[in-house]
Formats: structure tokens, C-alpha cells, sequence
């Protein structure tokens, strides 16, 4: 489905440049959930916005089903980190989740309906006609989510898409994620920075290193499905694995910058 | 309420400079005032108000429909903004004055040329503003929906817009008080057609000066009207930014 | 007279520009005594302030005749921008009626005095810094050594009462109203002396027009000429009109001072003006004015 | 050098393609810009040029740095005091409305005729959209900014100065091209030299083609004043073109 | 230090009025470091902006040293949850940090050395001449809590202070505070989602209910100092006590909206 190879890329140029990627290589198979972790500033949202085509990286190539990303390609979503930002300020939060649909071959109240079902999927039932800025952070955490969800991508991109919430509403949204990634086929790629979360929810855990960002771990989770919050956290397995991605992580020098 | 205690305070503060002999020569506010009352009841001032305002409107609206896009083309679109910007920074500081016999010369009609003159000077506002605020776009909030597969004019529609829309208010605003100025002053200089302008002509070759500064207060208390008029509709449209 | 119909007319719906003060006066009385639509035409009106801002919609055609200044007239035709051409003559300067005023308490008495002033006139190069520049002449004074500022004559007086300026070229009835208001004093009388008799205003139009619309013009000549006879005969005709187009109330209207209206203009005054703006440099080439009198409309 | 005079390109091909549309309507008052180009140059041959143009600018460039100066500083004000702009805002609104050439004998009333009266001509002209823009600007700055100075006490005025500034800048980049405008039109009344007089003294004698000079002689400072503003924007808003470049 | 009696904050009016807070009441001593947990959208961040003087509640009050706070008090700092709009874009990442200084008696190159030190400290020694756009989330959320901690504020305000950034670099924050705390006398209130979190930093944790927020639970957390993020997290009281937020926080009902 996604194929990323020796992916690269600096921001700005002379010596102020950044390195933020360097020779990055990936795949991801079709209905895969991976999860991918990395310190901070390594240059995870940026491989992201790689994916989805917002920027042009500086050395290297994505293909997404084999066809080179040059613009942003159809039938995928994005939770962005900066969610309150992304969320449309003029817009009612039902309408911010409804929008998208407009791509979508669905009128109306079809659309209405949608974006109502994803919200309360999300515990957001009766936040539709407020505006974002009448919500808490986690809640327009969530919104951002209905909206990605709303929209069943072929790919959907997350990037640390439950730092905003209690734990409970997070377990929660792990769960609601997985559940939807089942019925829909979806691909999904989520940057997190919770250990158990990646393996709780991930088919596979990439490690980033520090900037430039290339992968130094790649495990794959052989979980049993449907996970289970409290059974496949209890998993000897698990724990391992979870062990093991973070000795990966702490194994990384700090990030200077 | 405070409103009208400002603008109280304010004509006192006038009156009490005029009648004190601070303001020699001109006639105490309240005079001005009452012949300004007076003139609601003259019928060829009223038409002459409304010879102004449908050029003010009709001025206005031609330039929004006009200026706007050509402000997000402007604004979307580097390399045709790097190559209009020397010609449009060569107009933009031609007084409309200067250009009022051009106006008068390519069009018979004396209320066409007034409504040319009211769009050529009226849309320097609305352009850089929209311009401007395109460039104040949260890079996010686009992102956000190119990410959902959006093409360049949807998210020019549908984040660009809105997001510029009160830079664009702004612009509005500053337009609708351009426009009775553009008016009154062609009238002034050029005659023909009406309007406030040929009164303050007829006054002023009459030696009425309280007339004159009478429709003068005409042509503010406008501009204050439809400035009023228009923040109730952009705060009804842009009700999520008066809200925070 | 009498019309020969609108039929053989080349228009019948004249565009004129007036100028709100006494001398459109014949115009209105015309239209008052039903002499336009004797001749078959309709004659519509638009307030102007002066020739010079509408003369692109003289060259385009949409306004037809206007009120000129002789002044106006000259500059224009000198400028080569447009042939234009006297029409019909209205009105002749006569002693007191445009002068030089200082405020009351000012020490300027005379010509002389006003060396290094500033004079208000209300447009520079014009009738007024000519006549004042004529009569500074005579005071042994040089057109230089006055500094003339151009100020609309309805603002001239709060200028002149608020000393923002030392002296004020004025006209009626911005005149009657410096002298009753403020205790103005004159200091020159500039319609005597050396510029007495000098012709004020008339109507123009173009040369093209002219030839375009023989009939038209012969037809809208006779009217306007017996207004012109009427106005010449009877002051109180005049001050019948005046306040029904301008906001001069009717007592001050028969208060004014005017020139003399007559049919026709002395072309001696006419070349003694063009003489005068153009020794003064405010013409590039000596006029003949001779040139600017159609010999006969119709 | 060299790359930054080719985005001028336009400018000659509008000139060439006015030329041609001119020369073959043949309108009295559209001289092509070769006539128009030949009687700057005899104008600036017979006149002396720099009398007009030097107190012009000056005028020009005081004007517009009182009103930008008092234009943001009360636009500020009122965008962040409801009190003050609910008492002064009729006022505002009225006033910019009024055409500064109907205002005139107010001013005379307080200026002396000459240079006085023109730089108050220039300040009421180019106030307004200053004002207006940073009123705008100031009233909505995004709360959290407002949030994070209020915690930490840090002067709130200059947070506000500084998260309005997109839009303060628009204000003042049509301030520059109206002073331009205001300059000329300051100089129609009680003046006796200067850009704007001699554009007068040119419709007064119909001297069309000095009417034209005047025009792009206008359009030539306004390039050149633009120019010098985005230069000065561009090292101001420096932040703001690296966070919105997407 | 701080007093909270009978808090309630009520958010528009009529219809549309949205309860956050009812009858909350509060204290905290100096020096001490509460950690409060509640459901998202709870009221958590409401609270905070009571304490802070940015909002005035629309019922009870909120005291510190006694004095009632109607204007912000002085010597407060605050970690916003929306913390990338909280940093000024037109300044640079260093200019950010030192900008409060200015109100300390310091001269300007003790500020500079002031916010170098405490850029340092939270791991982005080299990122002080770029700009916040130029950052990662978390590098964002990173300067927001140097610029707090360079500030030494008597009392301290952290919405979810360490949501944006990696396991590793969480702990170390963690740590961080916790060091400073004990260096420099301060006061702390720190809101959280991760439990563990709220017990491994917190003095006290209290709990808040769904909204409208009130405190449902408040536990003295008697660990030792200095803790140590193996040992502490080891030991049978944390885990209990964790066992124990955890209880209470799950026994909430889920917030609708
Ligand atoms: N400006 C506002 N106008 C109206 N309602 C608001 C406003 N701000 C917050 N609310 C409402 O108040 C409630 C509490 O919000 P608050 O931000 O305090 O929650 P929180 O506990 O911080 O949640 P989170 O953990 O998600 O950040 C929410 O239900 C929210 O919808
Ligand atoms: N617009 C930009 N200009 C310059 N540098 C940038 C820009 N955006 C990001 N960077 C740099 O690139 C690096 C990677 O940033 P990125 O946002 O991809 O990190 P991340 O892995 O998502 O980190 P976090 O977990 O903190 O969000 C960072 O060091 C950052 O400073
Ligand atoms: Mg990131
Ligand atoms: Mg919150």
C-alpha cells in the first residue's frame, strides 16, 4: 500500500538547514495499523506530511499503491498534532466534521448524519452545533478525530492523535480506532508517544532515531484480535514487546535539538 | 448609550468651542445641526442624497465582485502578483480627482463616470486587504484540507476565504467610507447628476456655509449609518470571531 | 422670431451647464417665459463650477452649451484642447462688483500695502489675479511681489476672518456678505480703473457643435438672446430667477450688486482682456478674438 | 538585480500596448505616452522641477509619518478599549466619511493657508485606513497571546501591536499610495506650488498631456514608495512570512 | 498558598449556559505540588484559568496568600495545554523564554543566560535563535515549559504540560520539575491524563468529577523524595495508590460532551 524509500528531507537551506529525515525506507502493507514511535524533533510529523504530500520532501520517493505522491492523494485523512488548529474556526463542530464528506458522493443529511454518528462514536454526541472554541482540548482533540474517522479513508494518517485525553477516553478511542479499522479496511499510520499505546494498538511498531530520522527498530505485534484493554495489556507478550520498544527509544541518545 | 453620550460630549465640546469664540468664523454646531435636520425635509437634497447613495452602492458592490477575487488570484498566485504589482502600485496613487475628466470623457452619462470613479478608487482597499489576509491563512487550517484530498480551489473557498474574510471586512469597511467620499467630490468638482456634492456647489457659490457644512454632516452621518449597518451583518456572518 | 418646429432641428434636447451664480440668470429666465419651447427645444440643466471640468463632456458631446468666463474661454482655446466659441454674451463688469478685501482691523489700506501678502483668489491665473496684478501695476507693485493662493470664494471668508490670509479677491455675493459680516474693507475696486468694463461671463459652445447644429443653435440663440434683452431691461427679472437655482434668498438676490447685461459683447474689452491674461503669461499665444465671435448663428 | 527588474515587465508592455490603443482612437484625452513622455521632458527642461517636488514630498513624507504614527497608536487603542471605542467610534466613523475637500473651511479655520493646512489635509486623508486596520487588527488578536501576556505581565499593548501587525501593515500599505493622493489633492486649494498645484494649473488650462505627466509622475513615486515599504515589510513581518509560507 | 471555596464557573447564559464548574472547593499549601485528573472536559483547564485571574468565575473564589484573585496575581506562570499558540510567532524561541525576565530585576544578558539555561535544561540547547514554527510539537510544548521554569514563579500552573513529547523525554521532564520544585520553593499545580504521572510527581492527586467539575477525590501521595523513575514506580504504594486514581477515575461515568 505505502512504500517509502530513502526518503530525505531539509528545512531551509545554507547553514541554518535542518535535517530533519535521512535516507528513509518503509512499507506498509495494505490494512496494516502501524505505529510509530521516535523522540521528540526526530521528524516523525514530517515523514507524515511526506505521506500526505503536504510537502515535497528533498530527496527520496512515497508511492502510495505504487503511484509516486506529488500532490496529496485521494482517499486519505489526516489527524494533524495541532489539532485546534486545524479545526475551522467558522465553522460548528458538526460542520468541521461534515466537511469533508462534500468529497464524498453523499448529500446533505447524509453527510449530517455521518458527521453526528462519528461524534458520538467519539463521546462528542452533543457538541455538534458548538463552535471549536467552546470545547476543552481533549475535546477538540476528539472532534478532529470524528472528522478523519468520518471520512473512511483508504489511509489514515494520526499523528499522536490521544495526548489530549484522560486515560479513560483514550482507551477508549485505541479501541474505537481498531474497531473501525476492522469494519472499513482502512490502512493506518499513528505516531504516538505512548509505549503500551503503540503496541496495544499497532500491527507493527517502527522506532525512529533522533534527527535525521531513519528506522532503528521494526517489530512486528503478534497480538490476538480483538485486543482487549485489560487481557492483551495483561499478555506476556505484550509486555515484552512493550519492554522492547522501550529499551529501543531509551537506547537513543537524547535529541540535542 | 455610550455611544450617544461620546457623541454628545463630543458636539458640546463644539458647541461650547464655537460659541466661546474659540471657532471664529463658522456656525455653532447647533446651527449646522438644525439646518442639517431642515434638509430631511427638502426634497431636491433628498433626491440629491439619493443620487449620491445609489452611485455609493452601485460603486461599492462592483468593486467587492470585482476587487475580492482579483485579490485571491492576487493573493494565491506569486508569480502574478510579483508581475501586476508594479502596475497596480503605478494606480494605486493616482487621485481620482485627476482621473474625474477621463471618467467624464469615456462616459456620457455623468452617474456612469461617478460609479467608474467610486470603483477604481474603492477597490485599492478591498485588494490589498484580501491580499493581505491570504497571506494570514494558518498554514494548518489549508493543510487540513488539502490532507482530506481537497484541490487548490476548494481550499481557496472553503479555508482561504473564510479565514480572509475579516481582512476582507475590514477592507469593507474602509471602502464604504471611500465611496461617499469618491462621490461627493466628483459631484463637487464635476456637477451633473445630482448628489451632495453639486448641493455644497450651489451652497457654497451662495455663500452658505452653514448649508454646506450641513451636508457635510449629511455625508458623515452616512458613512457612520452605513458603517453601522455594515458591522450588524459582519457580525452576524462572522459570528465565531466577534464570539471569542 | 418664432420656431421653425423641431422637425428641421438637428437636436431638440439641449444638456447646458450652469454655473449657480447671477449670470446664468438669462438662461432660467428663458425657460421661465417659455421661450425655449417656443423655439421647440427642452433645455436641461447641470450645476458645474466651472467650463475647464467639463470640457470632456463638451468634446464628447454630452452637454452642449455652459456658462463661461471670458477668462475660462480664452484659457481653453489657448490650451488647444478645443475650439470654443462665444455664443451669446451675458454679462459686463461694472464698478464695485469684484474687489480686493481686507479685514477690518488689517493695516493694509492700499494697493501698495499689500507687498509680500498673501490674496485669496478662487482660481489662480484667472480673472481675478489678472485684474488685481493690473491694478498692483499701477500701484508700482510687480505681479511678483504678491503671493496669490487659489481658496473656493465660500471658504475666502473664513480665510480672511481667521487671517489665514491677508486679503481676498471676492466677488458677489460672497462681497455684500465680507463687507456686512466681517466689516470687510476694500482695498482695490478691480472692475474700475485700468479693467473697467471688462466682459465677465457668456455662454459657450463648441466650434464642432456649431457647425454640426446650425438650426439648433440659431433656435436656442433667439431665445437666449431675448432673455438676454429682458435680463438688461429688467433688474427685477433677474432677482425673480436667481433664488429658483441657486440658494441665494431673494432679499439678498435683489441686494446684489451686478454688471451690466447687454446683447452683445465690446470686443475692444474682449481684446483688452486676452491682451492683459496674456501679458501676464497666463496664455501661451497673443489671442484674436475675433477668432472666438462666430459671425452670425443660424 | 538584474531578476528584480524583470518582474517589471508589464510596465513596458502596457506602456506599448496603451500607445497603441491611444494612437489609434485618437482621443483628445488619451494622448499616447509618447506625447505625455515628450512634454515631461520639455517640462522638465523649462521649469525648475525640484521647486515642485521637493516641499511636495516633504510635505508628503511628515504627513504620512504623523498620521501612521497616530493612525496605529489610536487604532490600538480603540481596537482594545470597548469603552473608548463604543464613546469615540461614532466619531471616527463619521469623520472619515467626510470629504477632506468639504472639510475645508474647517481647516481654515485652524490652519494657516500653505504647508499647515496641506500636512492637516495629508493626516485626515491617510488616518483613516491606518486606524481602521489596526482597530481591526487589535480587537481580534487570538486570546491565547492575549492569555499567555496577561500570566506573565508583559505589556499588552505590544503583543497586541505585534499579533495585529499582518494587519496593521496592510493599513499602512495603503497609507502610502493615499498620501500620494493626499498630497496632490492638499494642494488643489490655497497652495501655490507643488505635484498637486501643477496638476491643477494643468486641467485649469486643459493642458492635457501635463494633466498626464502629473498622473505618472504619481504612479512613478508610488512604485518607488511601494517599493520601499515592502522592504521595510518584509524585515518586520519576517516571522510571519516563514510560519504562513505553506 | 491557595484557596478554592465554592468555585463555580458557568460559560454563556441562557439555553446554551455550559455548567464547567459547581461548588468546587480546594486548597493547596506551599510548596506543595498537586496533580489534578478528571475526564476531558471536565473543567480542569477552567479551573486553572480561574486561578490564573484570566477568567472570573461566575460564583465563589479563588484566594492566594489570602488575597482574593480579581486581576492576575503576580509571580504566576503558566504551561497552557495549547501551548503552540501560547508561544509569540514573531519573536524567536529564545526571545520567547527571556520576554518574561524583563519584569525580574535582570539585565538583558543575564535574561539571555537565564533563558539559555533553562532552554538547556528541557533538551533544546541549540533551538533558541529559530523560531516556534521552525519547532516540533513537542519542542513547542518544550520552550512553553522553559519559559515557565525560567520565570520562578512562587506558583506554578502545568496544563498537561508533557502531552506532546516521547516516554523518555517525559520522564526527564518529570524529573525536572520535580528538581526545581525542590530548589527554588515553589507551589505547583499540574494537570494531567496519565495517572502514573500524577502520582510519580504529585504530592496530591485530586480527582475531579465529569462536568460539572467538582473534587471527587483527594490522596495524599506519601512516597518518598527524591523519587526515581524505576525505584519509585516499583514501589507497592505507588502502585497502589495509581490502582486507586485509576478506581476513581474509571468510576466516572463517561462525559457525554
Ligand atoms: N469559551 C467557552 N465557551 C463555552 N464553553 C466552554 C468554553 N470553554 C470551555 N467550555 C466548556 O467548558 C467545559 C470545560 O472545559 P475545560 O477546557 O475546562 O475542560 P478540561 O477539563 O480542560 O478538558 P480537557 O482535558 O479536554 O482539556 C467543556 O465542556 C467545554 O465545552
Ligand atoms: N517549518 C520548519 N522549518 C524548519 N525546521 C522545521 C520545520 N518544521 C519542523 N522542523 C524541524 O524538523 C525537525 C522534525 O520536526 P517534526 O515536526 O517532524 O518532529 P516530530 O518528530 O513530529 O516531533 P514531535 O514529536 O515533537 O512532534 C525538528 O527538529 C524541527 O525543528
Ligand atoms: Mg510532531
Ligand atoms: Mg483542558
Amino acid at each position: 500500500m505505502l512504500e517509502i524509500s530513502n526518503l530525505s528531507h531539509v528545512y531551509g537551506s545554507g547553514p541554518g538547514a535542518h535535517h530533519a529525515i535521512e535516507g528513509l525506507n518503509l512499507s506498509v502493507a495494505e490494512g496494516e495499523l502501524l505505529c510509530i514511535v521516535g523522540p521528540s524533533g526526530a521528524g516523525k510529523s514530517t515523514l507524515l506530511r511526506s505521506i500526505a504530500g503536504l510537502i515535497q520532501p528533498t530527496g527520496g520517493e512515497v508511492r502510495i499503491e505504487g503511484k509516486l505522491v506529488k500532490q496529496t492523494p485521494d482517499n486519505l485523512a489526516v489527524v494533524f498534532q495541532d489539532y485546534s488548529r486545524s479545526l475551522f474556526p467558522w465553522m460548528s463542530v458538526a460542520d468541521n466534521v461534515a466537511l469533508p464528506l462534500r468529497r464524498k458522493k453523499m448529500d446533505k443529511q447524509q453527510r449530517r448524519a455521518a458527521a453526528q454518528e462519528a461524534l458520538e462514536s467519539v463521546g462528542l454526541a452533543e457538541a455538534g452545533k458548538k463552535y471549536p472554541f467552546q470545547l476543552s482540548g481533549g475535546m477538540q482533540q476528539r472532534v478532529a478525530i470524528a472528522r478523519a474517522l468520518a471520512y473512511r479513508p483508504a489511509l489514515m494518517l494520526m499523528d499522536e492523535p490521544f495526548g489530549s485525553v484522560d486515560a479513560q477516553t483514550r482507551e477508549d478511542l485505541e479501541d474505537l480506532v481498531l474497531q473501525v479499522r476492522g469494519h472499513h479496511k482502512m490502512t493506518i499510520v499513528l505516531i504516538t508517544h505512548d509505549i503500551d499505546e503503540s503496541v496495544y494498538v499497532g500491527d507493527r511498531v517502527v522506532v525512529l532515531s533522533k534527527a535525521p530520522a531513519h528506522v532503528v527498530g521494526d517489530l512486528k505485534v503478534e497480538l490476538a484480535s480483538p485486543r482487549d484493554q485489560i487481557t492483551t495489556r495483561e499478555h506476556s507478550d505484550f509486555v515484552h514487546l512493550r519492554a522492547e520498544v522501550g529499551r529501543l527509544v531509551r537506547g537513543l541518545e537524547r535529541t540535542p535539538a | 448609550m455610550i455611544r450617544t453620550l461620546g457623541v454628545l460630549g463630543f458636539l458640546l465640546v463644539l458647541e461650547a468651542a464655537g460659541r466661546l469664540g474659540l471657532i471664529e468664523a463658522l456656525p455653532p454646531v447647533s446651527v449646522v445641526l438644525v439646518t442639517a435636520a431642515g434638509l430631511a425635509a427638502d426634497g431636491s437634497f433628498l433626491s440629491d442624497v439619493g443620487a449620491t447613495l445609489s452611485a455609493c452602492a452601485a460603486g461599492l458592490l462592483i468593486a467587492v465582485v470585482t476587487a475580492v477575487p482579483a485579490g485571491l488570484l492576487l493573493g494565491t498566485v506569486p508569480a502574478v502578483e510579483r508581475s501586476v504589482r508594479p502596475l497596480v502600485e503605478f494606480l494605486r496613487p493616482i487621485p481620482s480627482l485627476s482621473l474625474i475628466p477621463l471618467a467624464m470623457f469615456l462616459y456620457t452619462d455623468s452617474h456612469d463616470a461617478k460609479i467608474a470613479l467610486i470603483v477604481y478608487t474603492c477597490s485599492w482597499p478591498l485588494l490589498i486587504n484580501t491580499m493581505y489576509g491570504l497571506a494570514d491563512v494558518d498554514p494548518i487550517a489549508k493543510d487540513t484540507l488539502r490532507g482530506f484530498g481537497f484541490g487548490p480551489m476548494a481550499v481557496l473557498w472553503r479555508v482561504s476565504l473564510p479565514s480572509t474574510a475579516p481582512f476582507i471586512a475590514t477592507g469593507v469597511r474602509i471602502a464604504i467610507s471611500v465611496t461617499l467620499i469618491v462621490a461627493v467630490s466628483v459631484e463637487l468638482l464635476a456637477g451633473g447628476g445630482g448628489g451632495i456634492g453639486a448641493y455644497l456647489v450651489q451652497a457654497g457659490s451662495a455663500n452658505r456655509v452653514d448649508r454646506m457644512l450641513a451636508a457635510t454632516v449629511w455625508a458623515g452621518a452616512l458613512g457612520l449609518a452605513a458603517n453601522a449597518l455594515f458591522t450588524a451583518a459582519e457580525r452576524r456572518l462572522l459570528r465565531w470571531r466577534w464570539a471569542t | 422670431g418664432g420656431g421653425d418646429g423641431g422637425a428641421a432641428q438637428e437636436k431638440t434636447t439641449l444638456t447646458v451647464g450652469v454655473v449657480p451664480v447671477p449670470s446664468s440668470a438669462p438662461l432660467f429666465i428663458a425657460e421661465k417665459n417659455g421661450l425655449f419651447k417656443a423655439e421647440g427645444l427642452t433645455v436641461k440643466t447641470e450645476i458645474i463650477q466651472a467650463p475647464q471640468a467639463v470640457m470632456p463632456k463638451i468634446l464628447n458631446g454630452s452637454m452642449d452649451a455652459f456658462l463661461t468666463s471670458y477668462v475660462s474661454l480664452l484659457a481653453i482655446n489657448d490650451s488647444g484642447a478645443a475650439k470654443l466659441r462665444l455664443f451669446q454674451h451675458v454679462q459686463t463688469a461694472a464698478p464695485g462688483i469684484a474687489s480686493v478685501v481686507v479685514p477690518k482691523d488689517s493695516p493694509i489700506r492700499t494697493a501698495a500695502d499689500l507687498k509680500g501678502k498673501t490674496v485669496g483668489v478662487n482660481v489662480l491665473r484667472a480673472l481675478g489675479q489678472t485684474v488685481t496684478n493690473a491694478h498692483l501695476q499701477q500701484a508700482g507693485l510687480k505681479p511678483d511681489d504678491v503671493k496669490f493662493t487659489a481658496v473656493p470664494f465660500a471658504d475666502q471668508l473664513t480665510a480672511l476672518s481667521t487671517k489665514k490670509i491677508d486679503a481676498a479677491w471676492l466677488v458677489e455675493p460672497f462681497l455684500t456678505a465680507a463687507r456686512k459680516d466681517l466689516g470687510a474693507v476694500e482695498v482695490i475696486d478691480t472692475t474700475s480703473g485700468p479693467t473697467a468694463g471688462l466682459p465677465l461671463d457668456a455662454w459657450g459652445v463648441s466650434e464642432e457643435w456649431l457647425t454640426k447644429n446650425p438650426k439648433t443653435a440659431a433656435a436656442f440663440h433667439r431665445a437666449l438672446a431675448k432673455a438676454q434683452q429682458i435680463a438688461s431691461a429688467d433688474r427685477n427679472a433677474i432677482n425673480a430667477v436667481i433664488p429658483t437655482y441657486t440658494q441665494i434668498p431673494a432679499a439678498a438676490a435683489s441686494a446684489m450688486k451686478l454688471g451690466e447685461f447687454s446683447a452683445e459683447v465690446d470686443k475692444a474689452s474682449f481684446q483688452k482682456l486676452a491682451d492683459l491674461l496674456h501679458g501676464y503669461g497666463y496664455l501661451k499665444s497673443k489671442p484674436d478674438v475675433t477668432t472666438m465671435i462666430p459671425s452670425k448663428i443660424g | 538585480m538584474i531578476r528584480r527588474l524583470a518582474w517589471y515587465w508589464l510596465i513596458p508592455v502596457a506602456a506599448l500596448a496603451w500607445e497603441v490603443a491611444t494612437r489609434s482612437a485618437g482621443a483628445v484625452y488619451f494622448p499616447p505616452p509618447s506625447t505625455i513622455l515628450a512634454r515631461m521632458r520639455e517640462m522638465a527642461a523649462t521649469e525648475d522641477v525640484a521647486a515642485d517636488l521637493v516641499p511636495s514630498l516633504a510635505r508628503l513624507a511628515v504627513g504620512w509619518a504623523l498620521a501612521a504614527a497616530a493612525g496605529v497608536a489610536l487604532g490600538v487603542l480603540l481596537g482594545r478599549s470597548p469603552l473608548l471605542a463604543k464613546l469615540v467610534e461614532p466619531i471616527v466613523h463619521f469623520g472619515r466619511s467626510v470629504p477632506p475637500a468639504a472639510l475645508l473651511p474647517v481647516f481654515l479655520v485652524f490652519f494657516k493657508v500653505g504647508t499647515p493646512i496641506q500636512l492637516a489635509a495629508i493626516v485626515y486623508g491617510v488616518l483613516w485606513p491606518v486606524l481602521v486596520n489596526s482597530m481591526d487588527g487589535a480587537r481580534h488578536v487570538d486570546t491565547q497571546y492575549l492569555d499567555t501576556a496577561q500570566v506573565f505581565h508583559l505589556p499588552r499593548w505590544r503583543v497586541v501591536l505585534a499579533a495585529a501587525a499582518p494587519k496593521i501593515f496592510a493599513g499602512l500599505r495603503l497609507s502610502v499610495a493615499l498620501a500620494l493622493i493626499m498630497m496632490v489633492i492638499s494642494e488643489l486649494y490655497a497652495s501655490s506650488e507643488g505635484i498637486g498645484h501643477r496638476m491643477r494649473e494643468a486641467e485649469g488650462s486643459v493642458d492635457i498631456p501635463a494633466m498626464w505627466a502629473g498622473i505618472v509622475l504619481l504612479g512613478v513615486l508610488g512604485v518607488m514608495l511601494n517599493g520601499l515599504f515592502l522592504a521595510v515589510e518584509r524585515r518586520a513581518l519576517r516571522w510571519h512570512r516563514g510560519r504562513t509560507a505553506a
